[in-house]
């Protein structure tokens, strides 16, 4: 029997499923990451967890953007050092569903 | 259906005369690329060859007179296409734009020609001068065209919708007066106006008005109190032809000598949201979901990931370099030349290249 | 000083879909908002009335749900708003809205208001035209596209603002002006406040007035004479790929087709990789090759 | 204090919850504050979503049948255990279910719950809109109002209903619910595609307005805890996995990529061919069970919904709507006989606790409280889903040979991957979780 798992499996990149959602970004992020916190973390599950990708290790270091934040709250939830402060944004921005 | 249609003989807006007129107004302003003018030049000109014989390609400019006769000529304008004639109105308060000059001295041109269409650049000042002209003349009037046509009895246009998410076509009556319209800017892509101006194309016959215009010089309460000129590292983002950008991978010094490449390149500087995070540069110079969406001719992306929120803002970027150690980072998935490698680094040594050879090393 | 603000719903330009295959614009997903330059002329609005003292006046045109607008400008501080509204408006352009719009400010008994204030476009139609056409019709004069905006002291107690307009390329125009005036702003002049709790409750509650457009004495509508209508809504780019100036060299109508479809094809990615110098070489060649130096 | 920002209840959440909560009190005349942090109800809100037992609202709602924006009823579920390229089917079709009061019926949020909440102001509640509520208002022990995030932002009322979903500040910030562990935790992500109506009817042999809704388990979310979901809308599908949390951030699979995965898996891409997707979505869902219910109640503040973690997901049952619904309707009967009494105090509002114990609400989440471990079993996730598509396969497959019995087959199959006495244990735990 063939191993489906070994074949590839096309995926579309998350920008493009973002792009299907509406966003009203405000300036004032409404997530913050301490991400001195984050240093030595290598289970780095945010990275893994987020619906919208939106974190990363780059150059080391994490990187988070908050703007295309679906406001799921599971980062927070699968953070074991507690480094992300978590809050929804101002009433009336964020993410809104139109199709779902 | 179709923008493209065929000529008729009874079409509304030849009014019975021989031959109709199409104008095209030119627009002069500091910062203005004359590609505008241009662009709507060779717009205007498809339209007119519809019409072959019927309908004249005029262009209309609008200036102060000139002191001396023999001024620099009106010639420059025209590159590819020259129009059939150029109708000058001169008015001592048309030395710079005001919308009530440009306002009455094209109802005087209007009254005393009475052309089938009128065409001019979506400019700010187009934009400005335009539908008031409408309103106060009761003119069919269509904003932002990116394309337009004659029927007989109506005007087609191709417009955009929603910041460019549709597009719709739109059909307005024509009565027996002028219709007016803008074509956005840039959307013909006219080449860069270099080299000398047009040699060996026929001169378009001039007509020069000095009209007494019924209006107040200006609104007395106005005053005018310059034009500012950007330096190249304020040139807008959304309006600058180049932008070097830069983000993490770039650091706060290194941000000077992004800038200084800029300057030497004539570009904009741009940054991620961690440069201006970190106020490495003021936020106005962000680039992305939450800063600026931009379309320059060239984009240079130093030490910048790419992830989604900041490409996004880059989509319509023409061509993209991008620098950056990282050989998986996402930015190169849209860059046309990608460099593997510190940006600080290549731009210094790219800035060098550049300034030997600007002093002819 | 009294200010009049025209404000516009229109959908969120962030919630605009477009079926790429059929090309339909699907309504049903619109977010319609207060326009988001109209905000910034309601923000400017109140910023001067706050400074200089006075009444703020609201108006709109649009059908019941344009209620909304004329609570987020209640809540915001507008001190009195009002809706036009027919059923035959569903089919007016922006100059015969203008004329509406003027026939009402007109219709005040008093003189018109000191200062005008417009966005200087609509997240759909960005035909730019209501303001300019308005201050027509008012016979006011305007300045458009503000990007700028100060009170500055004046001994002779007059309002003087000090405006910036915003022109091509980053270039600036600054000018002095006084009331009478209207003004269109673009949408980065500030940003617009979020109202507080009892405000934004008190304009959830507010009742608000309509107007029948056609029952004013200066407007009749001459539609027929000035609208466009609708031939086809066409598909727009189909998917967020980058959109390439076309080519001049290409008819027009490849031209239209490489806008609609949002430019024919991904670029291929020229990846290098060598020393910095020699990087920077092909930095300098490639934007030559180009024509960028 | 001014009048204006003195209610007699606030309900904070105009999801199913709290509009049905806001309905019921604004019905009885009470001044009701309904508080959401979106632009519009729904506007944040994602589920599968089918919304079972709909009949809850029709009491309410004498015109619900014919007005609520209903996708399609359901009258075809099935169960898919997923191997890795073959499928194994439950598949139940009835009638019975076609007709009112429909047994389940699939719904979009955004439109459903901005009808419901429509609902609640044609009442006479009070819809504020782009609200966020930051934090409850104390006067000692008792909760007498909430803080909302703008300026002047108190708003007053005897009795808050916290219907603020799955994350729920409220229900945390009033001391009623603990900080949720990746364990307890789901996270589901979805995709709304389009077929159109007819390709839907075809491919899913449905006629009319009946609907499928389907759930898969086994490599529907390859070695991830977890199951998948395909339910059929009018014109669209909604399809999505649900995941555990911990175990997601364990395998570090992106939930985006577990999805294309399950789309692309040979027993489901058939079904979403040339969907078109129209929206991705993500939200978390208090799938813990039993033991992830808070206390429900505190002077002058009762949780509901998502909030309380009322989601019953239990193997085969996959339902958060309808305990919602009825938790809010709970809530605002609570709230109301309070307001009878005069009296807000813990006392008065346990008696809300006691509603759902009376109700499926708690009898439910209780009865099958020992579900969601079993369904997180390591070889119910992973292993019997394969076994069981391998057993099939044995006893399906024509060889051209002797065959043996079925059972033998089947056990053969099933021992080569879990010893005999794990088996009966897990048919002990099966047995215990699901049927008695």
């Amino acid at each position: 029997m063939q191993e489906l798992a070994s074949e590839p499996v096309a995926t579309q990149p998350i920008e493009e499923r973002l792009e299907l959602v509406r966003f009203k970004v405000d300036k004032r992020p409404h997530i913050r990451v301490h991400t001195e916190a984050c240093r030595g973390c290598d289970l780095t599950p945010c990275v893994y967890v987020c619906p919208a990708g939106l974190f990363e290790i780059l150059g080391g270091e994490m990187h988070f953007s908050y703007e295309h934040c679906l406001e799921c709250g599971t980062c927070y939830v699968a953070c074991e050092r507690k480094a992300i402060e978590w809050d929804y944004p101002r009433g009336g921005w964020g993410v809104s569903f139109r199709a779902s | 259906m179709s923008l493209i249609n065929n000529a008729a003989d009874d079409a509304v807006f030849m009014r019975g005369e021989s031959v109709a007129e199409l104008w095209v107004v030119l627009q002069e302003q500091e910062g203005l690329p004359p590609e505008y003018n241009q662009e709507v030049l060779a717009e205007a000109k498809e339209v007119a060859a519809q019409y072959p014989g019927q309908l004249q390609l005029c262009a209309v400019q609008l200036r102060a007179p000139l002191s001396s006769p023999v001024e620099k000529s009106t010639v420059p304008f025209f590159k590819a296409v020259v129009p059939e004639r150029l109708y000058v109105l001169e008015h001592p308060a048309l030395g710079r734009y005001t919308t009530e000059g440009y306002v009455a001295a094209l109802s005087w041109l209007i009254r005393e020609r009475t052309p089938a269409l009128i065409v001019t650049s979506a400019t700010v000042n187009g934009q400005d001068w335009a539908p008031r002209l409408a309103a106060q003349l009761g003119l069919p009037f269509v904003a932002r065209c990116l394309r337009f046509a004659l029927e007989q009895e109506a005007l087609l246009a191709l417009r955009a919708l929603y910041g460019g998410r549709a597009y719709v076509q739109t059909r307005t009556r024509l009565g027996r007066q002028p219709a007016l319209v803008t074509f956005a800017p840039g959307t013909r892509g006219t080449p860069p106006m270099t080299g000398s101006p047009a040699v060996g194309l026929p001169m378009p016959e001039v007509i020069t008005y000095q009209p007494s215009l019924a209006f107040e010089e200006r609104n007395p309460s106005l005053q005018h109190l310059g034009i500012e000129a950007p330096s190249a590292e304020e040139v807008e983002l959304e309006a600058a032809e180049k932008i070097v950008a830069g983000g993490r991978g770039v650091g706060r010094e290194g941000f000077a000598e992004l800038a200084a490449f800029a300057r030497l390149l004539g570009a904009a500087v741009g940054a991620s949201r961690v440069a201006t995070d970190r106020g490495w540069v003021e936020p106005e110079r962000q680039i992305g979901a939450t800063g600026k969406s931009v379309s320059p001719r060239l984009y240079i992306a130093c030490g910048i990931s790419g992830a989604a929120q900041h490409t996004s803002g880059i989509r319509e970027a023409q061509t993209v370099v991008a620098i950056n150690p990282d050989r998986n980072a996402p930015i190169f998935a849209l860059a046309d030349l990608g460099l593997l490698g510190d940006a600080r680094e290549i731009l210094r040594h790219a800035m060098q290249l550049l300034q030997e050879e600007s002093v002819g090393v | 000083m009294r200010i009049a603000v025209c404000l516009k719903q229109a959908p969120d330009c962030s919630s605009v879909y477009v079926d790429p295959v059929s090309g339909e614009v699907d309504r049903e997903r619109f977010v319609q908002t207060l326009n988001a330059a109209d905000a910034c002329a309601l923000e400017a609005a109140l910023r001067l009335k706050e400074q200089r003292g006075g009444s703020l006046f609201a108006l709109t045109l649009g059908p019941d749900e344009s209620d909304e607008v004329l609570r987020v400008a209640l809540a915001m501080g507008a001190d009195t708003v009002e809706r036009l509204w027919h059923p035959s408006a569903v089919d007016w352009g922006p100059l015969t809205i203008a004329a509406a719009l003027a026939a009402r400010l007109h219709a005040d008994s008093s003189s018109l208001p000191d200062l005008i204030f417009c966005g200087e476009q609509s997240s759909d139609w960005a035909s730019g035209t209501v303001g300019p056409a308005l201050a027509a019709y008012l016979g006011l004069p305007q300045i458009t596209g503000v990007i700028g905006l100060e009170a500055l002291p004046d001994p002779s107690g007059q309002l003087l603002l000090r405006v910036t307009r915003r022109l091509e390329r980053g270039y600036r125009e600054r000018l002095l002006t006084r009331p009478p005036l209207l003004l269109t702003v673009h949408e980065t002049l500030n940003e617009p406040r979020y109202p507080s709790l009892p405000a934004h409750l008190a304009a959830l509650q507010a009742t608000i007035a309509v107007c029948d457009p056609l029952s004013l004495p200066q407007f009749a509508p001459d539609v027929e004479a000035e609208e466009a209508t609708i031939i086809e809504v066409r598909i727009p780019r189909p998917r967020p790929h980058r959109l390439a100036i076309p080519d001049s060299q290409l008819s027009p109508f490849e031209r239209i087709g490489e806008i609609v479809s949002g430019g024919t094809s991904r670029r291929q990615t020229r990846l290098l990789e060598g020393p910095p110098e020699e990087l920077a070489h092909e930095l300098v060649r490639f934007l030559k090759e180009r024509g960028f130096v | 204090m001014h009048a204006q920002q003195q209610f007699d209840a606030i309900v904070v959440g105009a999801g199913p919850a709290g509009s049905s909560a806001a309905l019921v009190l604004a019905r009885a005349g009470l001044r009701v504050a309904l508080i959401e942090r979106g632009e519009y109800p729904g506007a944040k809100n994602v589920s599968g979503a089918v919304f079972y037992a709909p009949g809850l609202l029709a009491e309410l709602l004498p015109s619900f049948w014919d007005e609520a924006p209903f996708e399609r009823y359901i009258t075809r579920r099935v169960l898919t255990f997923l191997g890795k390229e073959s499928a194994f089917s439950l598949d139940f079709h009835t009638r019975h279910f076609a007709l009112p009061p429909y047994n389940g019926v699939t719904v979009l949020r955004p439109k459903f719950d901005r009808w419901l909440a429509g609902k609640a102001v044609e009442a006479g509640a009070l819809l504020i809109t782009s609200t966020v509520v930051d934090d409850l208002l104390y006067e000692g022990a008792r909760v007498i109002g909430v803080q909302c995030r703008r300026d002047n932002g108190a708003l007053y009322a005897p009795v808050v209903i916290a219907a603020d979903g799955a994350n729920s500040f409220l229900a945390k910030k009033a001391g009623l619910q603990r900080e949720f562990s990746a364990e307890e935790m789901s996270l589901g992500v979805k995709e709304v595609l389009r077929l159109g109506t007819r390709t839907i009817e075809e491919r899913f042999h449905l006629t009319g307005d009946e609907g499928m809704a389907s759930e898969y388990v086994g490599e529907a979310t390859g070695p991830i805890k977890g199951g998948a979901f395909l339910y059929t809308n009018r014109e669209t599908l909604s399809l999505g996995i649900i995941v555990q949390i911990a175990s997601l951030a364990q395998q570090r699979i992106r939930p985006y990529e577990l999805l294309d995965r399950f789309k692309q898996h040979p027993a489901v891409a058939p079904l979403v061919r040339d969907g078109l997707t129209l929206e991705y979505s993500a939200h978390m869902i208090p799938e813990g069970g039993w033991q992830l219910v808070p206390r429900l109640a505190r002077a002058g503040l009762l949780v509901a919904g998502d909030a309380a973690a009322l989601v019953f997901a239990a193997g085969i049952f996959l339902e958060g709507m309808n305990f919602a619904v009825a938790s809010g309707l709970a809530a605002a009967e609570t709230a109301l006989e309070a307001h009878q009494k005069g009296d807000f105090s813990a006392a008065t509002l346990a008696g809300y606790r006691k509603r759902l114990e009376q109700s499926f609400v708690l009898q439910d989440l209780q009865r099958f409280r020992l579900t969601p471990a079993f369904v997180n079993n390591e070889r119910l996730q992973n292993i019997y889903p394969e076994l069981l598509c391998q057993a099939a396969e044995q006893v399906f497959r024509s060889e051209g040979r002797p065959r043996k019995k079925l059972g033998s087959t089947i056990l053969t199959t099933l021992r080569s991957k879990v010893s005999l006495w794990t088996l009966l244990r897990d048919g002990w735990q099966a047995g215990r979780a699901l049927f008695f």
